[in-house]
């Protein structure tokens, strides 16, 4: 039974008390440009998940507290926390810089942006 | 010695001598005292025997002390409140106590499968992956059912269980686990500084083995010390302390599971109201483990025999119970701590000799021991053991170092032994969670090593052998805990009193001790008592590749029973390390698992059994529609009335006079479960139009509309009539069962993907109960109601809506219908929901109105062809499968689920297509989810082509009809299709539309 | 005239004997589920000329002038709680108030049922059903937390030290008594969880 | 040649004390070159080692495990074996495992105990009952031996069931696969590897990938902690630890790892003959040989490579089946662990050639796939061999992500147990 904070209310409380919604920072094709998708695009999207070993950047909901969603990082191996922020933030900047594969790309563009 | 032989005629501290208590044992009633557990009772009554073990059934007696007894497993209590294979050491005494013997037949003395025994030879370690293989069909039929009866341990009882149970939560900003000295001492440490402390120990009384430990502690015996520290603990209030109650399991971020016995002691306490057992679900800011350590036994040959126990049992015998256990005895050890127990016994009166397997064993004790007349055998070993039900006598030897053979031995008569083979730190606690851990040559055992948690061990626990490391280690983990809880490093409060303990000679480990006749021939030298797995097994399993330690123990079942390895999992690597020349590091270890001990599924279940398993929804009709005698099916969490059969009448027949009700005069249905969301603000209008296939951005204000909701997939997954309340104001209707799920949907998408609509979505569906009022009669019944709003057909026309009152009743009223009749759907609010039903009912009554349950609204929609979310949709068909698409916008750029819409296989050909279906026999209904093949053959398999969705028997029609999802279906009206029934009956039907009944639908708008 | 018939979520249910607090359900309380954003000024000051009290920005807290208490629900989300018979009126107030503001007010009077525990160990009964810490400090009078209780969603209201009042979905309403009801059950005290101790524990 | 298990020799070895028994398999360093290498050796990578050797003679191959063999998921789930699925393509592949399961004692000379006990999924709820009688007629047409049973019937099986239609959710039927039952988890890890090991295969235990080579689009070889090794085919089999290797070879998986929970009670006499599953609550349970309660639990509901137990997500399977099998309130849990399963988006598997030449995936089994390893490396063994999908395999294939042709079974309102 993990112990999760939720960083926009601030209650700490059991994961039976939050909602887990898997991998975090998944782009959403449709929003952006719905005319233009390939079915490859679609599929990632859907289903193609980052699965590492390790750390893992994730959507977390509060669900018997204020009901808000936000972003949290987890080592997937110890379930160590590392960090909770909120729904439309970035990580913090240490652990962007440890991040892999797609996450990793993400965090770049969004930097320059 | 009062039928006693074996009861001393002093001492004891555990017991009151003055409290006489009478139990039975294998229904033979025995007397034992205040205090004593069924094992120290029964053995003071002279009977060595407790039961046989798994394999060859041979005869067992106690080894132990407490929780990791491995053989004296006993059933107690009767009928539906027997519980079997308790550990008889734990089991406290109490007047009227029955307890019963296990895996025996037909009785303890004489049991039918010790025969095993005499065929052990052919049956060693994984003996059945090599054989029971032909005939093919006698694994299932012959030898398993043998193979079953002859395993398993105790009996189940027969009834429900009458006791209760609960769960308690509690957080604790340094959790302790084990009492005894070092743990009292942590928790004196900790507590000074004001944290919370929670000390938990497995047994009645704290103490630990404080009474059976050598030494001063100031000027007291450890006992006395342990006694004064725990009335201190008990006099400050953020110390609380949990006994008989064992700290099952640590998982994640020191959640840790401890389970409590409340009332197994104590009849009275249960019948008092106490639950039998209390699960605390512990969240701890620092954990202690002061849990002990375990003693190991010594493979010697026979070394299972009843008599033989641990030497600490045997001290523990002795001096808690004043209970002998023999009159004449051999103690054989490997280190210096089973002297105590020689003294103890010599200092009883009872005989005693000790073998040794070391060379110079010179410690204090050993002196002492000397020193008080006791012949001491060094480097020598137990090489024989006479006697099958009990020890007659037992062989000495004499032993060197890695010498594998027996040259000289010397015959002893006795009638038991205690062993000692060194102690085992505790450590699974430590490990649960991935504690790792190192071998420490000083103890021949693990010990802990680094932790990725907030958890330290001390004491014995931590391998720490001696009371005065053991009592810093403690000072020093409870300051450093309360440090880390407090952040305040405080000067160490605690002074230590001087510590005098005996200095003690070197262990030296014996995995294996030589035995009379050939090298591992034919002798049973055991390793994991209770599963009957001998050295010789392990090595066996070496021998045939199973190399891994996970291999061996799974092949050989060693650790796997009822004490999870606690005495022999070390014993067995010692074994292996000696078979394969590898150090026991390197053999490596097998993972412990939780629990430490096992505890009740009652207790995991606690109070959430019965009514309280899973919450039933009631609607605010749930009792009217109770007295009204209605069958009930479950919605979701739900109960909804499924149908209301009068007096006499069956099912079938009240759903057909509810469904003929609504189509010639008039029906009540509570549609309180519909979800009913509030959905306001200026971007409402947009968002709805990108969570609905449809638009409703263009919906009039007071007018309804049908939407369709689809997944990311593309699939349909709820669907409802949504009304515009105010150009940024709409109120959502969702299925019963989606209402939940969809309001979460909606919030998900605002603040993950759309954040910056301005929208507020509030979930009331249990603010309102809501009827509907269907069929013909229904503005009559609502005129009746005294409505103060124009009920008019054209005031108040088909898919629109108001708000008023009826009488004294604020509704909301929907002019919306899913049974094709003229239907208002009206909603009060649900605390008046009661009083409104009543009214409708007395207003209706002239019109013949009848109150109709869910079955009979499926049958009416079906007649109409709407689709039933769940029914017709299974999770993998669209909105264009269904006939609907003509709710999917092609204007919209974005909607959820459109783009998945365009995937190569949604739009593909030979889609399943909603159709539907009239049997050529009108009178033959086809059965649920029945299948269409492509060709009817003779036999399976036969390729099918799509299967029946909804399907009843019409009364309004007289016939039956069917939906179906139907491959090409679309393309297909008017073919005849053939669904292969059980049984070879083949039932035709007509592929047609699906709508079956009032095709223009000018019922709805009449 | 037909007049109207009130019946509340729990009034099929007898009070609780047997029990080591004293468990009953309050069932006249109005209630009205208020939207807005406490960022917004013009929504704040519009509230607080209706209620005459500012709406309680800190999570897990509550606000109370006369008879009606505020308490937080979330971010953008308050229960105004007040006598049954004013709570329709006082949403309409609100709403004509909030005219124009971005906002929502509905008068959920009906959608919950209101359990009031009383006596010296209530908090040690909603622990059987609750992960909450209620002895760790933190839960003084006024304050208010959502949670999972036994198996259902409930929001706590702590009223004074021993008198504690748990929301549940009227729906849920009999589960939650029947689980109170055994959770409180006479014999089952938790020993450990003395009175005496209480504010230790 | 090894000497076949059978009574007699297991006579014979009684006489010199069991003394003389041979390896049951070998502990080969590996060679720097095979003509295929699977990557992971539980059940399905072990079996598909045995049939790439037995059916298509390619015996110059290896399995390389970066623990012990078996020591995964296929030693650590509740050993169910059933066919019932209600998807065309499930049923072919989980029946042709079946099948299998029926005769592989003798094929591999070692007891892997299939037990045909018979399997029952509780229908406890109206919408439940009616998604078990569509399975059941699609099973039957797909000639699968199967049917609909009573309460009477049911309570007839497995006598100690909560038949008080008072209970929350009161027993209506079940739906029952009289040839479904269990097998011995470890025995078939273990017959597979002896089988294989007989006919040449190198099982490399103790030998953890650390890279896929390609040269181009085609597979080269492994890095692995004992070396190099040259291959052009290779068959990732890991499960849970899929993800973590395919992505050495860039190929990226819709999969999820999460971690399992199941649980054992203390042995106790016979009670229940028969596995008995409870959808509607979440539970199911079976009773091994040695007379333990052998209970499935949930998944934690996070991504997860801890391998722990945990409570929470067996709390509630633990309620339920106390309510659905009252007797067993009295009794004790005695053993809880955890396996991390491979989580596809529509919860079927994932057996398949990639993108890369050479490259062949076999997983996503999730919560399933004991049952499944006769089968699974049957048709998976047949594709490496030939370079191209199994027709039972074909539908399994990754393209179906890109299609939108999901293969769910939880349309069945059963869960994938």
């Amino acid at each position: 039974m993990l112990v999760v904070t939720c960083p926009v209310c601030g209650a700490e409380g059991d994961e039976t008390d939050f909602h887990y919604g898997g991998q975090a920072h998944v782009r959403r094709p449709a929003t952006h440009d719905p005319a233009n998708i390939s079915d490859e695009e679609q599929r990632d999207y859907l289903f193609i998940r980052h699965n590492p070993k390790g750390l893992h950047f994730e959507r977390w909901r509060c669900d018997r507290g204020c009901g808000k969603w936000f972003h949290a990082a987890r080592d997937t191996v110890s379930m160590e926390f590392k960090a909770f922020y909120g729904i439309s933030e970035l990580p913090p900047e240490e652990l962007q810089a440890q991040a892999k594969g797609p996450w990793a790309d993400y965090f770049k563009s969004r930097a320059k942006a | 010695m009062s039928g006693k032989p074996y009861r001393l005629p002093a001492g004891g501290s555990c017991i009151d001598r003055a409290k006489s208590i009478s139990f039975s044992f294998d229904g033979k009633s025995l007397q034992g005292f205040a205090g004593d557990t069924v094992a120290s009772a029964v053995l003071a009554s002279g009977q060595r025997l407790f039961g046989r073990s798994f394999k060859y059934h041979r005869p067992r007696g106690v080894v132990g002390l407490g929780s990791e007894e491995m053989n004296a497993l006993v059933g107690v209590g009767v009928g539906a409140r027997h519980e079997p294979n308790l550990r008889a050491t734990q089991v406290e005494l109490y007047n009227g106590l029955a307890a019963v013997s296990q895996n025996r037949w037909p009785s303890l003395s004489f049991d039918i499968g010790s025969v095993n025994n005499k065929l052990s030879r052919f049956f060693p370690g994984g003996f059945y992956y090599k054989t029971f293989m032909w005939p093919k069909s006698f694994w299932k039929h012959v030898y398993e059912p043998f193979i079953r009866r002859a395993a398993g341990l105790g009996k189940a009882p027969e009834e429900r269980d009458p006791d209760s149970y609960e769960h308690m939560h509690i957080h604790a900003d340094v959790l302790i686990v084990g009492g005894g000295i070092a743990g009292l001492t942590a928790a004196e440490a900790a507590a000074a500084s004001g944290v919370k402390v929670l000390l938990v120990d497995e047994n009645p009384v704290l103490g630990g083995i404080a009474d059976l430990s050598a030494g001063k502690i100031g000027d007291t015996t450890p006992a006395a010390y342990a006694a004064s520290a725990e009335a201190r603990l008990r006099g400050l209030s953020n110390v609380h302390i949990l006994t008989r109650t064992t700290v099952v399991g640590h998982f994640h971020h020191n959640y840790l599971m401890a389970f409590e016995r409340v009332g197994d002691h104590d009849p009275a306490l249960l019948a008092a109201g106490a639950p039998r057992h209390r699960l605390w679900k512990i969240r701890a800011g620092q954990v202690i483990l002061a849990s002990g350590a375990l003693e190991r036994p010594l493979a010697f040959a026979n070394n299972d025999r009843p008599g033989i126990m641990l030497a600490s049992a045997v001290r523990a015998l002795v001096e808690r119970y004043g209970v002998a256990p023999g009159k004449n005895g051999v103690v054989f050890t490997n280190n210096d701590d089973a002297y105590l127990t020689a003294l103890v016994l010599k200092q009883a009166g009872v005989g005693v000799r000790v073998a040794d397997s070391r060379a110079r064993p010179d410690g204090a004790l050993v002196q002492q021991a000397r020193a008080a007349g006791i012949e001491v055998n060094a480097a020598s070993v137990i090489s024989a053991v006479e006697g099958s039900h009990g020890v007659k006598a037992v062989k000495i030897a004499a032993y060197r170092k890695g010498q594998g053979r027996v040259i000289t031995e010397t015959r002893v008569d006795c009638d038991f032994v205690a062993m000692s083979g060194g102690w085992n730190p505790a450590l699974h606690l430590w490990c649960h969670n991935g504690g790792k851990i190192k071998f420490d040559d000083a103890i021949a055992s693990f010990r802990p090593n680094t932790h990725g948690d907030a958890i330290a061990a001390i004491g014995a626990a931590n391998g720490t052998m001696n009371l005065a490391e053991t009592m810093n280690e403690a000072v020093a983990a409870g300051e450093a805990a309360a440090r880390a809880v407090n952040g305040k490093a405080k000067a160490s409060k605690i002074k230590l009193p001087a510590i005098d303990e005996p200095q003690r000679g070197a262990l030296e480990p014996l995995w294996f001790a030589p035995a009379t006749g050939g090298y591992n021939e034919g002798n049973k030298h055991f390793i994991d008592f209770q599963n009957d797995v001998t050295a010789a097994d392990l090595e066996l399993a070496q021998r045939e590749g199973y190399e891994s330690v996970e291999h061996t123990k799974r092949y050989t079942t060693f650790g796997m029973a009822t004490d999870q390895g606690k005495t022999s999992n070390i014993n067995g690597l010692g074994v292996l390390s000696e078979a394969t020349g590898k150090s026991i590091p390197e053999i490596g270890i097998t993972t412990y698992r939780p629990p430490y001990t096992p505890y009740s599924f009652g207790s995991i279940a606690g109070a959430l059994t019965g009514k309280l398993f899973l919450p039933v929804r009631r609607t605010p009709i749930f009792q009217w529609h109770t007295e009204r005698g209605a069958v009930f099916e479950p919605v979701g969490q739900w109960r909804r009335a499924y149908t209301y059969p009068g007096a006499g009448e069956d099912k079938h027949a009240a759903i057909n006079r509810e469904i003929l009700g609504v189509r010639n005069k008039v029906g009540l249905l509570d549609a309180s479960t519909l979800g009913k969301i509030e959905i306001k603000g200026p971007d409402a209008a947009e968002f709805l139009d990108r969570m609905y296939t449809n638009t409703f951005s263009t919906l009039k204000v007071g007018k309804c509309r049908y939407g369709l909701m689809m997944n990311e997939l593309g699939f349909l997954t709820d669907d409802g009539v949504t009304v515009r309340l105010a150009d940024d104001h709409y109120l959502m209707h969702t299925t019963s069962g989606g209402a939940d799920r969809i309001s979460a949907w909606l919030e998900e998408w605002l603040q993950t993907e759309w954040t910056h609509y301005k929208v507020f979505v509030t979930p009331v569906t249990e603010q309102w109960a809501q009827f509907a009022i269907a069929g013909p009669r229904a503005r009559e019944v609502l005129q009746k109601l005294e409505s103060d709003f124009d009920v008019s057909n054209e005031g108040f026309p088909h898919m629109s809506f108001k708000t008023g009152r009826l009488g004294a009743y604020p509704v909301r009223i929907f002019r919306i219908s899913f049974s094709g009749e003229q239907s208002y759907e009206v909603a009060t609010p649900a605390n008046l929901g009661r009083g409104l039903w009543d009214a409708i009912l007395d207003a209706g009554r002239e019109y013949g109105i009848e109150p109709y349950g869910t079955e009979a609204l499926h049958v009416l929609r079906a007649e109409k062809g709407y689709i039933v979310i769940g029914d017709e949709t299974d999770g993998t068909v669209t909105p264009f499968d269904v006939g609907l698409d003509g709710l999917v916008s092609k204007k919209k750029a974005d909607f959820i689920g459109k783009r998945s819409l365009e995937q190569s296989y949604l739009k593909g050909p030979n889609r399943k297509q909603l159709v539907g279906l009239l049997t050529e026999d009108p009178q033959e209904v086809l059965p649920d989810g029945a299948y269409a093949v492509r060709e009817v053959k003779d036999k399976p398999p036969m390729e099918m082509i799509g299967q029946v969705t909804s399907t009843y028997m019409s009364p309004t029609l007289g016939r039956s009809i069917a939906m179906a999802l139907i491959e090409n279906g679309k393309a297909r009206m008017g073919e005849v299709i053939s669904f292969p029934l059980e049984g070879g009956k083949v039932v035709k039907a007509k592929i047609t539309d699906t709508v079956f009944y009032d095709k223009d639908g000018g019922r709805i708008s009449a | 005239m037909l007049e109207s018939k009130f019946e509340s979520p729990l009034a099929h249910r007898q009070s609780a004997a047997e029990t080591y607090v004293d468990i009953r359900e309050v069932s006249e309380r109005g209630m009205i589920d208020l939207r807005g954003q406490p960022g917004d000024k013009k929504f704040m000051a519009a509230v607080k000329d209706i209620l005459a009290v500012d709406l309680p920005k800190a999570p897990r807290t509550s606000a109370t002038w006369g008879d009606i208490r505020v308490l937080w629900l979330s971010t953008d989300q308050w229960l105004v709680t007040c006598p049954r018979h004013r709570a329709e009126a006082l949403t309409q107030e609100l709403t004509a108030a909030l005219q124009g503001i971005h906002s929502l007010a509905v008068n959920v009077s009906d959608m919950r049922a209101v359990i009031r525990l009383e006596g010296e160990r209530a908090r040690e009964v909603v622990m059987k059903g609750s992960t909450l810490d209620l002895f760790d400090g933190s839960y003084v009078p006024g304050t208010v937390r959502r949670m999972r209780f036994a198996e259902i969603a409930a929001l706590l209201s702590i009223l004074e030290d021993a008198v504690i009042e748990i929301y549940v979905f009227r729906s849920y309403a009999d589960y939650a008594w029947e689980f109170l009801i055994k959770a409180a059950r006479k014999g089952s005290e938790v020993a450990l969880l003395a009175p005496e101790a209480k504010g230790a524990a | 040649m090894k000497t076949r298990y059978s009574i007699f020799s297991l006579a014979r070895n009684a006489m010199n004390y069991h003394k003389d028994w041979e390896k049951a398999w070998r502990s080969p360093d590996p060679k720097a070159e095979y003509d295929a290498v699977i990557v992971g050796a539980g059940g399905h990578g072990l079996a598909t080692a045995y049939y790439l050797a037995k059916n298509h003679k390619m015996t110059n191959i290896a399995v390389v495990e970066k623990g012990w063999l078996g020591g995964g998921n296929t030693g650590r789930n509740t050993t169910i074996i059933r066919s019932n699925y209600l998807q065309d393509s499930s049923i072919a592949i989980y029946e042709l495992a079946r099948s299998l399961y029926e005769g592989l004692s003798q094929d591999l000379n070692f007891n892997t105990m299939f037990s045909p006990r018979g399997l029952m999924m509780l229908c406890q709820t109206e919408h439940e009952f009616r998604a078990m009688k569509r399975t059941s007629h699609a099973n039957r047409l797909a000639g699968l031996d199967c049917r609909m049973i009573t309460p009477a019937e049911v309570k007839e099986i497995v006598p100690i069931i909560n038949d008080d239609p008072a209970c929350r959710y009161p027993v209506l039927g079940a739906y029952y696969q009289p040839r479904g039952g269990t097998g011995r988890h470890d025995a078939v890890a273990w017959g597979y590897a002896r089988g294989a090991d007989a006919m040449g295969v190198d099982i490399i235990q103790n030998c953890e990938v650390t890279g896929i080579r390609r040269e181009g689009g085609q597979v080269a070889g492994l890095d692995t902690t004992r070396g190099t090794i040259r291959t052009k085919k290779i068959g990732v089999v890991t499960a849970g630890h899929v993800s973590t290797i395919m992505d050495m070879a860039g190929v990226r998986m819709p999969i999820e790892s999460m971690c399992l929970q199941a649980l054992v009670s203390e042995p106790i006499k016979p009670v229940i003959d028969c596995v008995v599953m409870a959808n509607t609550v979440h539970g199911y349970i079976s009773q091994s040989d040695k007379g333990e309660l052998v209970v499935g639990g949930g998944t934690d509901p996070y991504n997860n490579y801890s391998q722990r137990g945990s409570f929470t997500a067996l709390e509630h399977t633990v309620t339920a089946l106390v309510e659905t099998f009252p007797i067993i309130s009295r009794l004790r849990m005695l053993r809880q662990w955890g396996g991390i399963v491979d989580m596809t988006g529509d919860r079927s598997p994932i057996l398949s050639k990639t993108d890369v030449q050479g490259l062949y995936v076999n997983c996503g089994w999730g919560t399933g796939g004991f049952k499944a390893i006769p089968g699974s490396g049957w048709v998976f063994a047949d594709t490496i061999a030939n370079d191209r999908p199994h027709p039972i395999a074909e539908p399994f294939s990754l393209n179906r992500f890109l299609e939108g042709r999901l293969i769910d079974e939880s349309v069945a309102a059963a869960v994938a147990h």
